[in-house]
């Protein structure tokens, strides 16, 4: 099974001023084709950092160091550096090809806008031909089976119509459209594109079990309840059935029977979009539960990389026990990780968890360890091994 | 309905604003003997001998309360008093003097909102870059101007040295005489509006030409009360998630920040804008005195230094009335802007 | 990082700097060269437009007792007759053709000229003049001109003491004829003075009745009498006289715009528009006047330099105003003054009475530095005065003795004052000036320099005060010294004396001063009312040394003016009773030569 | 929560705002050091030494010269000498008129916050009373009233502002009651004299720091505006609106020689506008450090 994302010796520093704060330390990872790889560790470890990293939307004063992420597209064939590629280019990437949903789905929705027009924003964006095409047809439709004065007198109007869908349909960047939906009162001459992207937000929102999808379309965020705006976000995010779905702790501000719905929401999407998920998540529950394989990172670094049941079966290293300890489970009493995470201004040389590590060696305080693979699928940076 | 019932609570709450600023007025007379109240009456000092007697004819010996319930029961007859600045009744001065500064509110107060929102969100856009700093320390250069400084001097240039190129006042004799002629019909008796009106086009060009420097000064002086505002509301709502989800979406940046970012910045100026019509009717007093723009500012001002307490309670009224009704509006507006807040409800 | 920020630091520094210098050309540019004469193009054609400070009150003859509104009104009405080019004592007929003075029943008899019409068409008839008069008699508004009427006609001084009667009979027709009865023969001359005023004008007697004005009868004329508010008289912003101009629009507070009117009966006006812009801003109103946009601005005395050393503007020097400035000493201050310190004479304050003893007052009079407030507060425009009688009154007496700069003799007589005691103990007080009159602080602090000069103990601190309350200690003897000025009603030496020296209600400024006693008041009367015009001169000589001598006051200086007009206006002559400061505007025109 | 190192750090880092504190402290020295930098003149028959000593009683302005370094205004009064004394009028009416607005605004605002009820409504009645009046014209009508004079100038412009302070106080501390950790010191039974004071108006003054800061520019702004229009200082007191008033008609000098005059324009403008522009630079940065609405990075 082949890679979807090639993450190679990634870092990302942070410029503030109180001093650089080194976000992500030269991180490798690999997203394979069609499989839910779930990102673990405590807050501020570098999860969400490494997920925007993949969308190069690394926020102010942050910056990309050095790295590259390779994006193999399959149907285009071609191989693609995420972090060389032009901004234009990137942004056609974005919410098609690679899409994200974020923690707060409160926060993630524009409080001015509806549901729906946020979502066919996508659909304007990045399925602009397919919309003309459609809108082409109807305006076919219209034309043969229109008859009568009416029909007659609109008839000219429906002929430029259909030429100017035919054009978006057909160019890439068609010129009189464009221009048309420069001005703002021209603009609504493209009410076709906007019917049928509402038409396909309305699928959208059905597909992910919003009951009475075309009344929430046309609602105001701050009228739908946490699970309900969730959803949304989600449907935004598979609008254009992206091949990586990145989900920031998608269900950490839910309650817990949402949780369960959402968790299960996302196993069918992988199901039937054939996406991969890169699920970022601090709770080893959840990640059990959706995860093929999990990646555990510390202070920016990445500790271990396994398959589900190979991580919680055998753990190797210390931090990764740490945490399995740290889940409650009934029948033993709770295991907390001794010390404080490591402060990321100017973290602790060497490996940067030995000062919290039962186990430390000597060595770990100069030197870190490479990530090597100790098993099939089971790599792991510890000098313990 | 709720909106029937809104603005008419709204409106209630006015009646006892406006009791309470025309009788803190009141007080305020109270600090004067009424010789000193009388003198405003006096053109000639053979008239000392005289004092008296007009005392005694406009009561300015009674009481407080006496005097300010003769007053309160001639408004509510209708009758404001006598200006003696403006030698008419203060109801007609209003309506005298309102169209002025009408036409320097009609043409300051959107370019001001224009251009301080232009401002801000560059600024926020480029927060900490030299942009950002540049555009702020211009509008607080412009908001730290002495308002007549900047007015004489814009007036020393514009019509000194480029000798009657901008002048001051509101129309030139010839074009004054047409205005006043019988074929020119004066509906709002705001000089531009009249010229559209009566389809005139020198009329329209001349007002145009003697409104500009007051309303460049009212607007460098008031820009950057905008400006700051937009500015961080800018910022807040550029630090929020739904930004980072647009650039999820893979929306370019220009979109981002003039769709998602401003439509949500501007709610905070809508509300504030009510308090730049304040900011407003204290810059014109000067503005109006500099550019001898004789309108309610100037009026005022004559007013509230002459001691002419009817035209000052007058324009209290009307004041008040004004700012209440401006934030009615506001408010109401908002409701529109940010589909979160209902009317008498806030945002959060 | 830290370099970037300097970075941005120094380009902030940058942009403010620039900005500061763009909004300061003084900074930037040191007054480059320009062409050192400016050209004053010709606009306007046929119209005379002024920018002036003052609006006027009411445009009613009869109600308007100051100048702004007098100026507009001798556009816009005539009386019977007018002042002989400059003359303020020979007059030409005007609504009058000729008038004869009768001794035995002391009547003025005047002959009233025919096809003359009014602006809205009526024709003048001697019961319009009839009517003119007593109208104002009847209406005398508190505070008006019209005392002067009364004075002159019935020898009371306001419709209080009078019944219609005497109204009626003060002004009789008889024929083409209208026929005054004085209440006193040293009347005849200054009458025709006063029938020169504003409240002389004739207005149309059926277009006021038709208005709503008095009806002309006894019954009604209670109703009309002491209107209370301008607005009262219907012709306040209404007017239809015989003038060479009618009113056209009076915008309140931003023009007044007088319009030619054709049938006049005699020569017609040089100008088609007389515009009276008001502008308080005195840079606007030089540029304006620069611009050509003015013809004629009210130029205040400090800033005549500015104008002095350009061709195109037109100047008018050494125009004595019937106008004086004066320092009134309080003889009886209230107990309780808060200006004079301790109220005793011990050094840290003075007695109420304290201005009584006229070797004080004199001892001030010798230590304010005439000279100087001439030259810098006045630039020079101004004559030096012994008394209240100044240059261009019937009356003036030229060689007059003058107080003068003098520091010893202002050093003898304070150590004279108060039986050497003030010269001791030294005092203290507060001189007070109403606020924003730059003049008056100046001779303020000069008295009190002068003072300084005299006896270091001599302690004279200077305070300004709203007009208002000006007002108001001065009429309740608060101030130890006031300062204010004095214009004429109509050119002769009673108008001053009397409101000078008389202890009564009519000595305007002696009166709050407790200065005067009957035996002056005797000697004022019988100076105006002395027929021999040699006798009357030296009467008034004599007063006028009284004045002197017991300086119940000390005269500033009779300031000077000046006018400005831009080339164009040609013919201005000077007139110091005209009201206004445009000049005679029906004897002035504009021509692009 | 803001603390002060955090903000003190923000305002040394950011350049505006270091220009801000820069501008004042020379301000601050000038002032300090007014009698030594401008001795009042010795013997003087007025002994006040606000009051500007003049040259001769001539109205046009002298240009600069060895006793008059930035020449003589109308009346011939000392710029160099006005300016400087000026700066302490500049001081003492921003920081006084400050002064007191704020502590009016702390005490009824979080009276009114946080008994609200029936106080609350009449406080915020009158606050609306004030504010449905432009600030300007109340403070004309309130100098006119007590008789043109520095203090009464300060009295005005306190009594027009104190409104908005209150408003702001009342809405920080209507906004921290409802936070637990009040809650938790009323649940402990403290007073509630000590909870506002301990607990709430710590939280809720960073706002008010932020407009105080600056109002002190505009409350100068408007002092000088009201000298302007003649409502201010007495003739000849060092006060800067009023240095700017006098060169109000000599703005335009002689045709020819316009800028004539500019010592006596530009000097007394500058010092209003570097001032005033002082503490808008602080407070603007101020602002951007406290505001709460802004996250901080």
């Amino acid at each position: 099974m082949e890679d979807l994302v090639t993450i190679r010796d990634l870092a990302v520093r942070f410029y503030t001023y109180e001093g650089v704060v080194h976000a992500i330390d030269d991180l490798d990872l690999d997203i394979r084709q069609g499989e839910t790889l779930g990102i673990v560790g405590e807050t501020g470890s570098g999860k969400s950092m490494t997920a925007l990293a993949i969308l190069r939307l690394i926020p102010y004063p942050g910056k990309i160091e050095s790295g590259s992420i390779v994006f193999s597209d399959r149907d285009a064939g071609d191989e693609l550096d995420l972090l060389t590629l032009s901004e234009d280019k990137m942004r056609a990437i974005r919410g098609n090809q690679i899409s994200m949903v974020f923690q707060e789905p409160g926060a993630a929705l524009n409080p001015v806008f509806t549901i729906g027009d946020q979502i066919s924003e996508v659909f304007l964006l990045h399925r602009r031909q397919e919309l003309g095409y459609q809108a082409k047809q109807r305006v076919d439709s219209l034309l043969s089976d229109g008859n009568g004065l009416a029909a007659g007198l609109k008839r000219p109007f429906w002929r430029w119509q259909r030429r100017l869908y035919n054009k978006i349909a057909g160019e890439s960047h068609p010129v009189e459209p464009r221009l048309l939906s420069r001005i703002p009162l021209f603009r609504r001459l493209l009410w076709r594109l906007r019917d049928e992207a509402s038409l396909l937000t309305v699928d959208m929102l059905k597909d992910v079990e919003i009951p009475d999808p075309a009344r929430v379309a046309v609602h105001y965020p701050h009228e739908l309840s946490g699970g309900m705006k969730q959803r949304a976000v989600i449907a935004m995010a598979l609008a254009c059935s992206p091949k990586l779905l990145i989900a920031d702790e998608p269900t950490t501000s839910l309650d817990v029977t949402i949780q369960a719905q959402m968790l299960e929401l996302f196993r069918r999407i992988k199901v039937d979009k054939g996406a991969s998920v890169l699920f970022i998540t601090h709770n080893l529950g959840v990640a059990s539960e959706v995860c093929d394989r999990v990646a555990v990172m510390y202070a920016g670094r990445l500790c271990e990389v396994a398959s589900v049941e190979e991580l919680f079966l055998h753990p190797l290293h210390p931090y990764t026990k740490a945490l399995l300890e740290a889940v409650p489970m009934p029948g033993r009493e709770l295991q907390t990780i001794p010390g404080a995470l490591a402060d990321a201004l100017n973290p602790p040389p060497g490996c940067r968890f030995h000062p919290r590590c039962p186990s430390a060696l000597p060595m770990c305080e100069q030197e870190r360890a490479k990530l090597k693979e100790v098993s099939k699928d089971h790599m792991v940076a510890c000098h313990l091994f | 309905m709720e909106l029937r019932a809104y603005i008419i609570r709204r409106l209630l709450l006015l009646i006892p604003v406006l009791l309470g600023v025309t009788l803190f007025i009141f007080g305020i007379t109270m600090f004067f003997s009424p010789i000193q109240r009388a003198t405003l009456y006096v053109t000639n000092l053979r008239q000392l001998a005289n004092l008296p007697a007009i005392i005694e004819q406009y009561g300015l010996d009674q009481p407080l309360v006496v005097q300010y319930g003769t007053w309160l029961g001639q408004v509510l007859r209708g009758n404001l008093g006598w200006s003696n600045v403006a030698n008419m009744p203060v109801s007609e001065a209003i309506w005298h003097f309102l169209p002025a500064t009408l036409e320097l509110a009609i043409f300051a107060t959107p370019l001001i909102i224009l251009i301080g929102i232009f401002l801000g969100s560059t600024a926020a856009a480029h927060k900490d870059s030299p942009v950002d700093h540049g555009t702020r320390v211009v509008a607080i250069v412009g908001w730290s101007l002495p308002t007549f400084w900047l007015g004489l001097i814009l007036l020393m240039v514009f019509y000194g040295y480029f000798r009657g190129f901008l002048p001051p006042s509101r129309l030139s004799i010839q074009m004054d005489m047409v205005v006043n002629s019988a074929e020119f019909i004066r509906y709002t008796h705001i000089n531009t509006i009249d010229a559209i009106l009566n389809l005139n086009g020198p009329v329209f060009l001349d007002a145009l030409r003697h409104i500009i420097l007051p309303v460049i000064t009212l607007s460098i002086v008031n820009v950057a009360f905008i400006m700051r505002l937009m500015r961080s509301s800018m910022l807040e709502s550029l630090g929020k998630g739904y930004i980072l989800t647009a650039r999820a979406k893979g929306l370019a940046e220009k979109v981002v920040v003039n769709k998602h970012a401003r439509r949500n910045a501007l709610i905070p100026v809508i509300t504030v804008s009510g308090y730049l019509f304040a900011a407003l009717a204290n810059g014109v007093v000067i503005t109006e005195t500099i550019f001898n723009y004789k309108g309610i500012g100037w009026w005022a001002w004559q007013s509230a230094f002459r001691l002419d307490i009817a035209s000052v309670l007058g324009f209290a009224l009307f004041n008040a009335v004004l700012f209440v009704l401006v934030n009615l509006v506001v408010d109401i507006l908002y409701t529109r802007v940010d589909p979160r807040v209902r009317l008498g409800g806030s945002v959060q | 990082m830290n370099k970037r920020v300097t970075r941005i630091g120094w380009i902030v520094l940058a942009a403010l700097l620039c900005l500061s210098l763009v909004l300061v050309p003084g900074c930037t540019t040191p007054a480059e060269p320009e062409e050192p004469t400016i050209e004053i193009p010709y606009k306007n054609d046929g119209m005379f437009v002024q920018m002036i400070i003052g609006e006027p009150d009411s445009l009613d003859p009869a109600w308007c007792y100051e100048t702004a509104g007098g100026e507009q009104i001798q556009y816009i009405y005539e009386s019977l007759l007018w002042y002989d080019g400059e003359k303020t004592d020979e007059f030409v007929p005007v609504l009058a053709t000729e008038w004869e003075w009768n001794d035995a029943d002391l009547t003025w008899r005047f002959k009233i000229r025919d096809g003359v019409k009014f602006h809205e068409g009526g024709d003048l008839t001697p019961e319009d003049v009839e009517y003119s008069f007593e109208r104002a008699m009847v209406q005398d508004r508190s505070g008006g001109p019209i005392w002067m009427l009364f004075n002159a006609l019935l020898g009371v001084s306001s419709s209080d003491e009078v019944t219609f009667a005497d109204i009626d009979g003060a002004v009789e027709v008889d024929g083409d004829w209208v026929v005054f009865t004085l209440s006193g023969a040293y009347y005849e001359f200054p009458f025709l003075q006063i029938l020169c005023g504003q409240w002389g004008s004739i207005v149309d007697k059926e277009w006021c009745i038709a208005n709503g004005d008095w009806p002309g009868t006894e019954e009604t004329y209670l109703d009309y009498n002491h209107p209370a508010e301008e607005s009262d008289t219907i012709l306040f912003d209404d007017a239809n006289g015989t003038g060479r101009w009618k009113l056209n629009i009076w915008e309140h507070g931003v023009q007044i715009k007088l319009e030619k009117f054709d049938d006049y009966w005699g020569d017609p006006a040089p100008f088609d528009w007389v515009i009276t812009q008001l502008v308080e801003e005195w840079t606007t109103r030089k540029l304006a006047l620069l611009a050509g946009d003015a013809d004629f601005v009210d130029v205040p005395r400090a800033y005549i330099e500015e104008l002095l050393d350009i061709e195109d503007i037109t100047k008018y020097a050494d125009l004595p105003g019937l106008h004086v400035d004066a320092f009134f000493f309080t003889f009886e201050l209230v107990e309780d003054s808060p200006y004079i310190g301790s109220g005793a004479l011990d050094g840290e304050g003075i007695p109420p009475d304290f201005f009584s003893d006229i070797d004080v007052r004199k001892g001030c009079a010798y230590a304010f530095d005439y000279e100087t407030y001439l030259k810098d507060a006045l630039l020079y425009e101004g004559k030096f005065l012994g008394s209240p009688v100044v240059e261009g009154l019937y009356g003036y007496n030229p060689d007059a003795s003058k107080y003068t700069y003098d520091l010893t003799k202002a050093e003898e007589h304070l150590k004279k004052a108060w039986g050497g005691e003030l010269w001791e103990k030294g005092c203290k007080f507060t001189l007070l000036y109403n606020a924003g009159n730059i003049n008056r602080r100046t001779a303020s602090e000069l008295l009190a320099e002068g003072l300084h000069r005299v006896n270091e103990k001599f302690q004279v601190s200077i305070q300004p005060i709203s007009w208002g309350n000006y007002v108001d200690l001065l009429l309740t003897s608060g101030l130890p010294i006031f300062c204010v000025g004095w214009t004429a009603d109509y050119p002769h030496a009673d108008n001053f004396v009397v409101p000078f020296m008389d202890s009564g209600a009519g000595g305007v400024f002696s009166y709050f001063q407790g200065y005067g006693y009957p035996e002056l008041d005797a000697k004022i009367r019988a100076a105006f009312q002395e027929l021999d015009p040699e006798e009357q001169l030296a009467k008034y000589y004599e007063l006028q040394e009284i004045y002197f001598q017991e300086c119940p006051g000390m005269l500033l200086v009779q300031t000077v003016g000046r006018r400005f007009y831009t080339k164009y206006i040609h013919g201005f002559y000077y007139n110091p009773i005209i009201p206004g400061n445009a000049g005679p505007l029906w004897d002035m025109s504009k021509s692009e030569s | 929560m803001t603390d002060w190192r955090f903000m003190a750090r923000q305002l040394a880092r950011n350049p505006m705002s270091l220009m801000g504190i820069i501008i004042i402290v020379v301000f601050a020295i000038i002032a300090i050091f007014a009698p030594l930098i401008a001795p009042p003149p010795e013997g003087h028959w007025n002994p006040n030494p606000y009051m500007i000593p003049r040259d001769g009683y001539s109205a046009t302005p002298q240009p600069p010269s060895e006793e008059h370094v930035f020449g003589t205004t109308e009346g011939q009064y000392d710029i160099f000498y006005g300016v400087i004394w000026g700066t302490r009028t500049a001081f003492q009416i921003g920081l006084v008129v400050i002064g007191i607005v704020v502590a009016i605004g702390i005490v009824l605002g979080s009276l009114a916050g946080y008994f609200g009820g029936v106080l609350d409504e009449v406080i915020m009645r009158i606050t609306d009373i004030f504010l449905a009046f432009p600030a300007l014209i109340l403070a004309m009508a309130i100098v006119s009233a007590i008789g043109p004079s520095v203090r009464s100038v300060m009295i005005a412009l306190a009594v027009v502002s104190w409104p908005s302070y209150a408003r702001l106080i009342r809405g920080d501390i209507l906004q921290v009651r409802e936070e637990d950790y009040i809650e938790a010191s009323r649940g402990l039974g403290a007073s509630s004299g000590r909870v506002i004071l301990r607990h709430a108006l710590p939280n809720a003054i960073y706002p008010t720091l932020v407009m105080a800061s600056l109002d002190i520019g505009a409350v100068v702004l408007a002092a000088a505006a009201l000298s302007f229009l003649g409502l201010g200082a007495p003739e000849g007191y060092a006060d800067w609106g009023q240095l700017t008033s006098f060169a109000r008609n000599w703005i335009v000098g002689p045709p020819g020689d316009s800028l004539k005059y500019w010592y006596a324009v530009t000097i007394p403008g500058l010092f209003i506008l570097l001032f005033v522009l002082g503490w808008n630079l602080l407070g603007d940065a101020f602002r951007d450090i406290l505001d709460p609405r802004l996250a901080r990075r």
